[in-house]
Formats: C-alpha cells, structure tokens, sequence
C-alpha cells in the first residue's frame, strides 16, 4: 500500500535525485556561538563590498568609496557597506580623548566629553545621508555601468544622539547668532557653514548608527547628522561648534560643493537634496538571468525635503508610467523602497523610476537638468535613472534624448 | 581690474581693521569685502528670513549642567576658521618669496612646480576668465571667491599629509605665494591679517548665495508623456570602458585605463 | 587691542592648556577608502560583542549568544550583534546549493533555488525577534547582574523577503491545509508546527537582514520571519515548508519550548511573545559614573501583539509611574525606543519600565508572574524588570516582593 | 497504567494503520492516540477557529511560473517529519536490545550509560512522576507526550556530531531502547512504523496546546500603586556570583563559576 511505496523510496533512495535532499551542512556540526563575538558576513557574500572608481580622485585618502545598492534589499544600509567620503583619510579617534568645544555667539561656551554628551536628552531617527556628488560622473552622459557606482554615494541609518538644537539651547545663542560651523578633528578639520534656522530644526549629534556607535568612516565617535542634506555638511569626527554672525566660505563651500553653471556664474549653499529614485533590481550588476517571466522591479526613492509621495516605474523609456507599490514606513528625509510586478517578454527594453516628493517636486530627466544646470555641474545629479534591458537579460545604464 | 588687488583704501572703511580677533564676526566688517546682495542673502539664510525671530529654547542657558567652560586659550586654540572678513586671522606675515621656498618643499610635489598639478592633484593656478567657457579650469586663482578661504585651508588642511601643522609666517607665505602665480597679487605684497580679507579674488562677484530651487520642473504624467519615436539613446555606458569590475575583490584598474 | 590678544594667545600658546587644540588624528592622514571595503566597528568598541551564560548548556554548539542591549542606541540590532539561538551549530549554507521545497497539502509542490524565491514579489519590514528563554535565568530570583544577559536574547532588524502567504497562494492549498512545518537545513534539522492562520497574515521568507544578505547566525541564506512570534519559529537555513492537516509536534514544540507549570500540566503553543520593556541606561553595564545631576533614562519595548501605546516609568520600585516618551518611528511587533528626563540626586532609588500594548496589555510584575506560571517555566518570562541605583551609581539587578 | 505500552487494539480503529504515507496526515489515524480535546484544539488553532473559512488567495496556483515541481523522489527524502500519527515512518523495525548496541557506542558518551545525562548534556530517562512536584525532572520519559516525536528526533538530530545519518533500523532500535529504559516498553517490544505511534507516553494527557493567554493582569497605574513600605527586595543579582565578565574579551568562565 501507501505506507510502502513511500517507505520503500525512502530506504531505496538515502540520496535521491540531484539535489540531495541533505546537504553536506545538514550531516554536521556548524559553528559555535563563541566563534564570532561580533558576527560578519557570510563568505559566499565576498563581492559584497564598497568599491570605488579609481581614476576619479588623485588619492585614496581624500575620495569616495560606494553603497553596493545593488545588494541592499530594504531601506537601511548596513554599516559594513555604507559609502564613504572624506578628505584626509579616516582618523582613528580615541573616544577618551575626544572633546567637543561649543563657543562663538553662545552665551555660556562648553567643553564636553563624549560621555557628558550621552547624558543629555537624546532622540533616534532614520535618515539618508547622500553625497551631491553621487552621479557626478553621470552629468556629460552614461558613464560607469553600474548602480553601486553612478547611485551608491548614499546610506540610510538610524542615528542616535542629541539633537544640535539641545545643545544650542544649552550654550544660549543671542538673537545674531546666525550660523553655526560645526568642525571635524580630521586632518581635513573639516568644516562648514550652517544657518541657525536648519541647526534648530531636525540636526542630531550622533553617537549612535544602526544599532551600535557610529563606524570609524562615519564619524566615530561623534558626527553631526543635518536630515536631508548634503553629506559633506553632515561633518564626522567633530571637534567644535562655532557659532557666528555671518557664514565663514570655507573651501568646502567655495572649490567644492558648489555649481559651477553654463554661464560661468556658480551656486553657493545649495543645501538641499533633491527627490531622488533609482531602480535597484534589474540594474546593470543584478540582470535577468531567467529569462522571460515574472520579475519584481525593485527600487529606492528619497527626498531630501520631506517624504516620497509617489514613485511611477516606466517600462518604455518615459511614454507611459505606472505606480509602484512603497513599503512602510514612509519616513521624512529617508529612503522609501518601492516595488512593481514585471512580467518580462524577453524583449528589450528601457526602465525608469520617477519619484514625486510630498513638497509637489517630480524628479526630472537628465535633459531637463542640463537646462538650467549646463553640462557638469559635478553636483545635484538627482535626474532620472534609464537602465536598457537586452534581450539577454543584461542591463545597461544609458542616456535617452 | 579684476586681478589686481584691491586698493588699500577698502580697508579705511570700517573703523576696526580687518584681522581683528573676538568671539564674533559682524556684518560692519564685510563693507568692502563681501558684495552687499551676498551679505543680505546670508543674513537671511541664518534665520530663515526671519523664522527665528520669536525662537524660544526649550530651557534655559546652562539648564543640565553638564561639562565645563573652555578657557579663553582653549577657546582661541581651537577655533581656527577665518572668515571674510579676516576675523581670527593671527599676527604673523609673509610673502611670496619667502613662500616659493616653502611651496617647492612641501607643495611642489602634488600641486607642480607652478602650481599646475600633477598625477590629478589639484592645480592651483590658472583657468582665470575661463569660468563661462565650454572648458572652465576651476583653480584657487580662477573660482575662490575670497582670499581668506586660501589662508584658512591652506592652515587647517595642508600639506596633505600634515595637515594644520604650518606657523602662520608659513601660511601667509604660501597665501602671498599662490595669489601672486596666479597674477591676483603683485610679488611685493605682504600678506598679513588686515591684507588678506582686503584681496579681491576674481571670482568674488560670481556666486549666487541664495538657492534658486526648484529650477527644474517635470510632471508626473502618466500615459503618452512622450512620442515613441523622439526617444533616442545619446550615451550607454557599456561603452565606454570606465567601469572598474564589479564582483570578486575591489578592482583597482592598475592594469586598465 | 583684541587682535593682539586673541593672536598672542594662539601663537604663545600651540598647544593651548588640556585638552589640546589638535589631537595626533588631526595632524596626520588616517585610513584610504580601499582600506575596508567592508567596515567594522571602531577598536576601541571591542568590548561590544555578543556574550554568553558558560554555564547554561552543555555545548556552544546547542546555546545562546545576547545581544548587547546596553550599547544599542535606537531600535535597529547591528547584524554583528544580533543575538543566536541555535541547536547544532551554525551551518555554512552555500547560496547555490540551496533549495527550497514546498510539499505536502499543496495542489503545486516547488522546488526553489534562491534566485527564484528573489524573483517574487516582496516586502521589507522593520520586526524584532525575541527568544521565549529571554529572561529564563530571572524566574526564580534576580540572578544574572546584566542587562545584556537577561535581556538580551532579542534583536530588531529590518527583514526583506518574499510573504509566506505569497508562495502558499502558489502552491495552492487546500481548505484542511491547517499547518505549515517549515524545516531548517541544518543539523538539528530544525522543525516547528505553525498555524495556517499566521502563516497567511505576515510571515516573511526573509534574505535580507539590514542593508545585506541574511548573516549566517540568522539563517544564511533564507529564514522565515513570524512577526512577534517566538524565536525559534522564525526558522533559518531553511530547506523546506511542508503543508500539513495537523501539526507535528516536534522535539521543539514539547521537550523544548513548552512551559511546565507548578500543577505538573504544560502548555504547548504559546508563540506570541508578550509586552515587554526594559531601561537600557542606566543597567548593571552602564552605571551613572558622573555623579548627582541630570542623566537621561533609557529604553525599549515591545509587543508580539501590535505596537507599543505607551511606557510607565518608575524612579521608587513601582509606587509611582511617569509616562516616557517614545520615538517615531512606532511600528507593529517592532522595538520601540523610550526616555525620560531624570534628574538623579545622588540617592539609592529603583527604576522600573512598564510597557501597554495597543491590545491594552499592561506589561506584569514578576510576582505577578510567578502566580500563574510557576517559579521556573523557562519562558515567556516578560516581567518589568527592577534596577537598583546605588549612591555610587552603581546599578544592580533586583527582584522585588 | 500510563507507563505501560498502549494496547493494541488502539491500532485497529482506523482502517489504514498508522505508519501510513502520503502527502497528508489525517484526524482520522489520530483516533486512539491524540486525546480528542487536544486534536480539536489543534484543528481549531491552524485555521484561527475558522477565520480562514473565505480565505481567497490573491493568484492563482502558480500563477508566477517559478521553479520546478519536485520528483517523488525528492519530496519522500525531504520528507522526514513523523506527527503522533506515524505518517511517514519508514519501513524497518528495532528492539531494546539491538538499541543498546547502539546507544552505548553513539549516545553514552553524551547522555551517560543509563541514560541519566552527563556534563550537563540532557537526560534521556527518569523523573515519571515528578512534573507536579517542585523539582521535575523533564526527559524523554517524563515529559514527551508522543513517542513519535522520539523517533523523529533521533532520526533527524542524533548523534549530536552527525545529525540525520542514522539508518531507521537503528532510529527504531534507539526508540525502542530509550523508552525501555523508561519503563515505557517492554524490552520484547518491536519498535515499527505500526507500534511507535501506539505507545501510550505517560505525559501524554497534560499539555494544553491552546494559549489561554492573557493569564497575568497588570494595571497601568501611575500614582500610589502600591505601599513604599511593602517593597522588599527578595533577591539581587549582585551577590550570586553566576555572571561572567562582561567587559573586554568575551568571558568563558573557565577560572570561576
Ligand atoms: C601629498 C600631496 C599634497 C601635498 C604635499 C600638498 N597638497 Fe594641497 N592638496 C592635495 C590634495 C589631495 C588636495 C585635495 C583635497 C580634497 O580633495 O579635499 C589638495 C588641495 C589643496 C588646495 C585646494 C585646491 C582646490 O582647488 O580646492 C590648496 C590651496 C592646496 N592644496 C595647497 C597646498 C599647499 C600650500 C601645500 C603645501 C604647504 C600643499 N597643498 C601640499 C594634496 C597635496
Ligand atoms: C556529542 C554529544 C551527544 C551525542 C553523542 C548524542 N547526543 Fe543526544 N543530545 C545532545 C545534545 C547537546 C542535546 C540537546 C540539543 C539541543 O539543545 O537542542 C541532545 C538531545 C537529545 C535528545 C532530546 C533530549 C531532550 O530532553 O530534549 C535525545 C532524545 C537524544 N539526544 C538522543 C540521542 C541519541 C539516541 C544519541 C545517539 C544516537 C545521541 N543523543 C547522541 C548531545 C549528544
Ligand atoms: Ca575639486
Ligand atoms: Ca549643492
Ligand atoms: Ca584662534
Ligand atoms: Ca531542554
Ligand atoms: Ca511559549
Ligand atoms: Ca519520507
Ligand atoms: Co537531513
Ligand atoms: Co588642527
């Protein structure tokens, strides 16, 4: 009967056709919970890195390394894989040592240890943080096929710490005191001038990153985080906060990160990021390799001046559009992960996502940007990412009139 | 014109000299130096145009009573950033004599013997009246719109690999030295802290403060955005050959472009 | 005048009094961004790892590690930290070798590799996951003087992966098809019986795991993840889900995971882990070390029921509550983060949290407890937990009548 | 009484006899094992009491078009759970005796010679008849209420070292051995894919498998919740001397306890 037929396959067959019902993994012990303290990866997840572009900076101590968004399945980035960007190499900061001097317009200055900042009221929140340079190489044309490389200048964490406003409140600021310069104790001593209005609003002194104390490449052990804003202004590693009248035109905010346009005429202060989507699957690292079929079209989509209110995927390179489908939670000046159906035909195509922000902003495509932006203005690439789909599946990053 | 420095007679003025020290800067200072629609627009940015006016702290000056005050020298030790107006500029002076010493010793090797750059260091000189240009040479000389941004990053963060470790001779030298490659000062001045902010950079009345955003609009059309047939690939990256490889160990290109 | 003074003191004086101006990282290149193209945690955090009870089991290859709570600052678990529970050790799982069965009551048995459970469609959601021996060692006296090892055998991560409901809908069951036995690949070949009901409303097929692939410690690479529900049920390394009429019960649904009551009768089946909460600063690790003044407490909460409505927060061992604030993001069977202003006098006091779920269950005290589960059930021991501060600052672990 | 092996005749009221096969298991061949309050507990609990009645699944059956259908083959050697019906017990039989063998080559060294444990390593036999007292002992023979799940355990998790590598002849004799030793079996008794499912566990009767949670009331009160003078500390971890170190490298306790 029954009871035999499956019996009799079972002891007939200990190892039935490929593959085995048991893995070699199966047989055996695995590892001990003494084994990895602190755990990583899994080794199969090697290619799994940051990367960086190696003819884009003279050195490795003042560039950019790349979010693998490629392999980030939800909104928050892992702090193994979370892009870096300084310009004088990571410094190795002695927690002890550490010393954060509050002075300028403040009507009491104050001298803190990393362990009296903890003390005061502290708040945890999920914000992106994106460099204005991410896509840079993108603004003359199609450049790098990749998304880890023209997208992956941004990280989503949960930060921890005290908001900036807190510590303002604390040292007392007059009526003129304006702008706030916060400054790293990197050999950069990084720096860069802050209106008062934003440093009173949502920005965090943050110790605390994605479950434990911020990473060496993001700040340790003390960073400021400026919700929405320019990376370069989220200054790591900080030693002061100046407080002023006027701002001071740092070299960050002059030589860098400001936009030189068409005219030969540049904007300063361009704080803000713009709204901004990318498709993260299929993308040029993540093809079809399944051939025709059901896929799910994956991405992210972010705004640097509140929540993503929309995202509309197009399958034909702009002509028609539909609305994806966005995870919860939808959070303010965090990445917000969109998904839609695609039942691909094996025909070639061209994908796009197109993010609308809750201010009313829609992403723009790149011919809309040249217009005012002219051709290389390094910074703000937020426009509209095309990927080509072949009929091999593979995926390339390309630039439609 | 443009890149020559300014005339002496900017820094009469206002009644306390440029270089002055204290635990503030102030608009009275700037006359002359900072283009007045700047000066408005960075007096509005800091409070949002006002938004601060009614601001009220959620407690009062010192209310935790955590950590200490800094000394005055703590206080002056640290703060280093030296804004337009000179303010915390430090006694000391230099030329661009006795800066070329100091340049081809320490600077020469990344930025060139000229300030040209090499081996995609930055390059310090140049590209002046080029900005509005298809090919515009970002350089000190050409793009900076302030003297005392040179002064102060050349002292927080140089020579790379020692950053913040010049004297202020030193810097001012250096300051004196790089304006002059760059024809903005004559190889007689002498940079100190009242010259300095008085430097007309090239470049000053170039930058737009104030953000113009939005100035790029889209519509979130949804059906016929656009015609079939105007869509053109202009530029597909698999062909360029710019990409590092993507899987396996960080690819360092040394054998590539 | 001023110029001269602020200029002597700074030429006079380089190295102005302690601390000075420049630490050696200021004056000096730190690491390049190909050093670590997957980061890790600053040096001087070694002391933050997973740590275990030695005398709790009989190998370390059939126990626990916990989760340092007292160094989480918000509610997201580093991966690196995220406590392990496991039973023969953890396997080393190859991706490609992987499959996933769906057999038994089903009208379509499949047979997945990994790529294909990618392909359809997913969800990413922010949930923690707690095992039902969190807090064993507590039941019968205040015996462990840690946070990390009372409470740490929890950890909340953001979980990307397919909805169980999704590939059951593609498998089609039939109306008897009451339980899902989902089994685990590796050696202990991991078993729970799981109720169609729950399989159908949130569970995830989870790869990703914060920002990456699943680590190997939770399931490398495919886990289910059942929203508020015990830990063990979140089966990892998973190799098959079997459709069933009735459950299985298995060694793990009896030996273990069971809770003998003091009458000698046990009950079986209770997966949902209940309200909880507990004061992360000050705890036994992190004592007040700077005095009388102001401090901030500190927590999280939870519920395997919904959201957390609010946290009580008692500065006299449970004769007075204050209500704490909590953060945004507040989310379902998810850690919440609380704090509370807390001007510390210098005197001995008991602090206490004290979670209400938005089922309206109001977290109990141990006696309360111990009433209806007996002194030493093993599980579900969700008691508020009561921290003495003495005047040294010093925190113990306490039980109070 | 409870610790003797079921009847016989327990067997004989379903038609298809325990140790069945197929894709399911089935109320029906639970008659005579399950106690009746706990299969309609367990029906009940799948379904959230009929909440799925009108479940209608969001695509139909494979609708995406992913994967392959297993082989027979491959879903009988996936297969290796046994519910308290004895579905999927395979064919083969074992004794006490042949077990012993066994045991004591693959299992003594581990759970001791007679079953009672070793080193903290858990203990296979005794405490029948201590559940309700305060110092139970939870084994195999006192606490498991099916002897299924001891041979499903085995099958898939022992030897410790080499999980699931056990032919089922073995597997029966281990079971058969194991509950012998409990005084559950006779050491004549066969285990097989009919007997095992049959065997009457003596704890059986006392599990309840619905959650009748919530059991423990609290109140969210804020003021004067109880008197300040009835807090008593009972117990405080400080003096117990059972935490490892929980700074620098992780403590393995070898020096102390
Ligand atoms: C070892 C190489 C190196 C040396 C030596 C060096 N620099 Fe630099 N310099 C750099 C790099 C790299 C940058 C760009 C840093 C960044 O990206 O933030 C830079 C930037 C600059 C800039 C800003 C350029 C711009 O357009 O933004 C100035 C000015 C400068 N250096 C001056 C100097 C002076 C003066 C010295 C000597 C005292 C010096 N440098 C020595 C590598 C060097
Ligand atoms: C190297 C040590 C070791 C050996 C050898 C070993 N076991 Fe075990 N056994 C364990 C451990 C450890 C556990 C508990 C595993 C866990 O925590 O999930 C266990 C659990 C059990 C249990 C469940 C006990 C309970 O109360 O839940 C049974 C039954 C069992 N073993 C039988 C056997 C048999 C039969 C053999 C020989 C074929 C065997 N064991 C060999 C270590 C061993
Ligand atoms: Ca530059
Ligand atoms: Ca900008
Ligand atoms: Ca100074
Ligand atoms: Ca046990
Ligand atoms: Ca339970
Ligand atoms: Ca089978
Ligand atoms: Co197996
Ligand atoms: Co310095």
């Amino acid at each position: 009967g029954a009871t035999m037929i499956a019996a009799s396959a079972r002891a007939a067959s200990p190892a039935p056709t490929a593959p085995p019902a048991d893995n070699s993994w199966s047989n055996s012990l695995g590892a001990p919970v003494d084994a990895r303290p602190y755990g990583q990866p899994s080794k199969y997840e090697s290619s799994v890195v940051r990367r960086y572009i190696p003819w884009l900076s003279p050195t490795r101590l003042a560039d950019a390394s790349f979010t693998p968004l490629q392999d980030q399945p939800g909104i928050i980035t892992s702090n193994g894989l979370f892009f870096e960007r300084y310009h004088s190499g990571v410094p190795t900061v002695d927690p002890k040592e550490f010393r954060l001097m509050v002075s300028g317009r403040v009507k009491k200055p104050l001298l803190l240890t990393l362990d009296q900042i903890m003390r005061y009221p502290s708040v945890s929140r999920i914000h992106f943080i994106e460099c204005p340079a991410n896509g840079a190489t993108e603004w003359p044309a199609a450049q790098l096929n990749s998304l880890q490389l023209t997208h992956g200048m941004i990280g989503c964490a949960e930060w921890t710490g005290v908001l900036l406003k807190t510590i303002l409140d604390e040292a007392g600021i007059h009526p003129d005191s304006r702008w706030v310069l916060p400054t790293g104790s990197d050999g950069a001593h990084m720096d860069r001038s802050l209106p008062m209005v934003k440093c009173l609003d949502d920005c965090i002194l943050a110790w605390g990153q994605n479950g434990e104390a911020l990473r060496p490449e993001q700040g340790y052990p003390l960073r400021l985080v400026v919700p929405g804003w320019q990376g370069n202004v989220n200054v790591k590693w900080l030693r002061q906060l100046q407080v002023g009248r006027e701002p001071w035109i740092t070299r960050e905010e002059t030589s860098e990160y400001s936009e030189l346009l068409g005219d030969g005429k540049s904007l300063g202060f361009t704080w803000v990021m713009d709204a901004k989507s990318v498709i993260t699957f299929p993308c040029p690292e993540k093809p079809l390799t399944q051939g025709p079929g059901f896929y799910e079209i994956r991405g992210l989509a972010w705004s640097g001046r509140g929540k993503v209110k929309y995202v509309d995927v197009s399958l034909d390179g702009g002509v028609n559009f539909q609305r994806a489908k966005l995870d919860n939670p939808i959070l303010d000046k965090c990445m917000t992960r969109f998904t839609l159906p695609y039942w691909w035909d094996g025909k070639p195509a061209l994908i796009q996502s197109r993010v609308t922000d809750d201010t009313g902003y829609v992403q723009p495509t790149i011919v809309q940007k040249h217009k005012f932006w002219g051709h290389d203005p390094v910074y703000e690439n937020n426009s509209i990412q095309t990927w080509q789909i072949l009929a091999s599946g593979e995926v390339n990053n390309v630039q439609l009139s | 014109g443009d890149t020559s420095s300014a005339p002496a007679s900017d820094a009469a003025t206002s009644s306390v000299p440029p270089g002055h020290a204290g635990d503030h800067n102030s608009v009275k200072y700037y006359k002359g130096i900072v283009p007045a629609k700047d000066l408005k627009v960075w007096r509005e940015e800091g409070t949002g145009n006002g938004k601060l006016a009614h601001y009220k702290p959620a407690t009062k000056v010192d209310y935790y009573k955590i950590g200490t005050t800094p000394t005055p020298a703590q206080i002056a030790g640290w703060t280093i950033a030296v804004p337009p107006s000179g303010e915390n500029l430090p006694a000391g002076s230099g030329t661009a004599a006795k800066g070329e010493a100091i340049y081809s010793t320490n600077c020469a090797m990344c930025h060139g013997g000229f300030g040209e750059g090499k081996n995609n260091y930055p390059q310090l000189v140049g590209g002046i009246g080029s900005l509005g240009t298809p090919s515009p040479e970002k350089t000190v000389g050409s793009y900076w719109p302030y003297a005392t941004t040179v002064w102060d990053y050349i002292n927080r963060a140089m020579p790379f690999y020692a950053p913040h470790t010049l004297k202020p001779d030193e810097v001012y030298s250096l300051t004196a030295y790089i304006l002059n490659m760059n024809g903005i000062t004559k190889s007689s001045w002498v940079a100190d802290a009242k010259s300095v902010p008085l430097v007309k950079m090239p470049n000053r009345n170039s930058f737009n403060w104030k953000d113009p955003r939005p100035v790029t609009h889209n519509s979130a059309c949804m059906k016929n955005c656009v015609s079939p047939s105007s869509i053109k690939i202009t530029s597909n990256a698999a062909t360029m050959n710019l990409t590092p490889r993507l899987t396996g160990p960080v690819d360092h290109m040394k054998n590539g472009k």
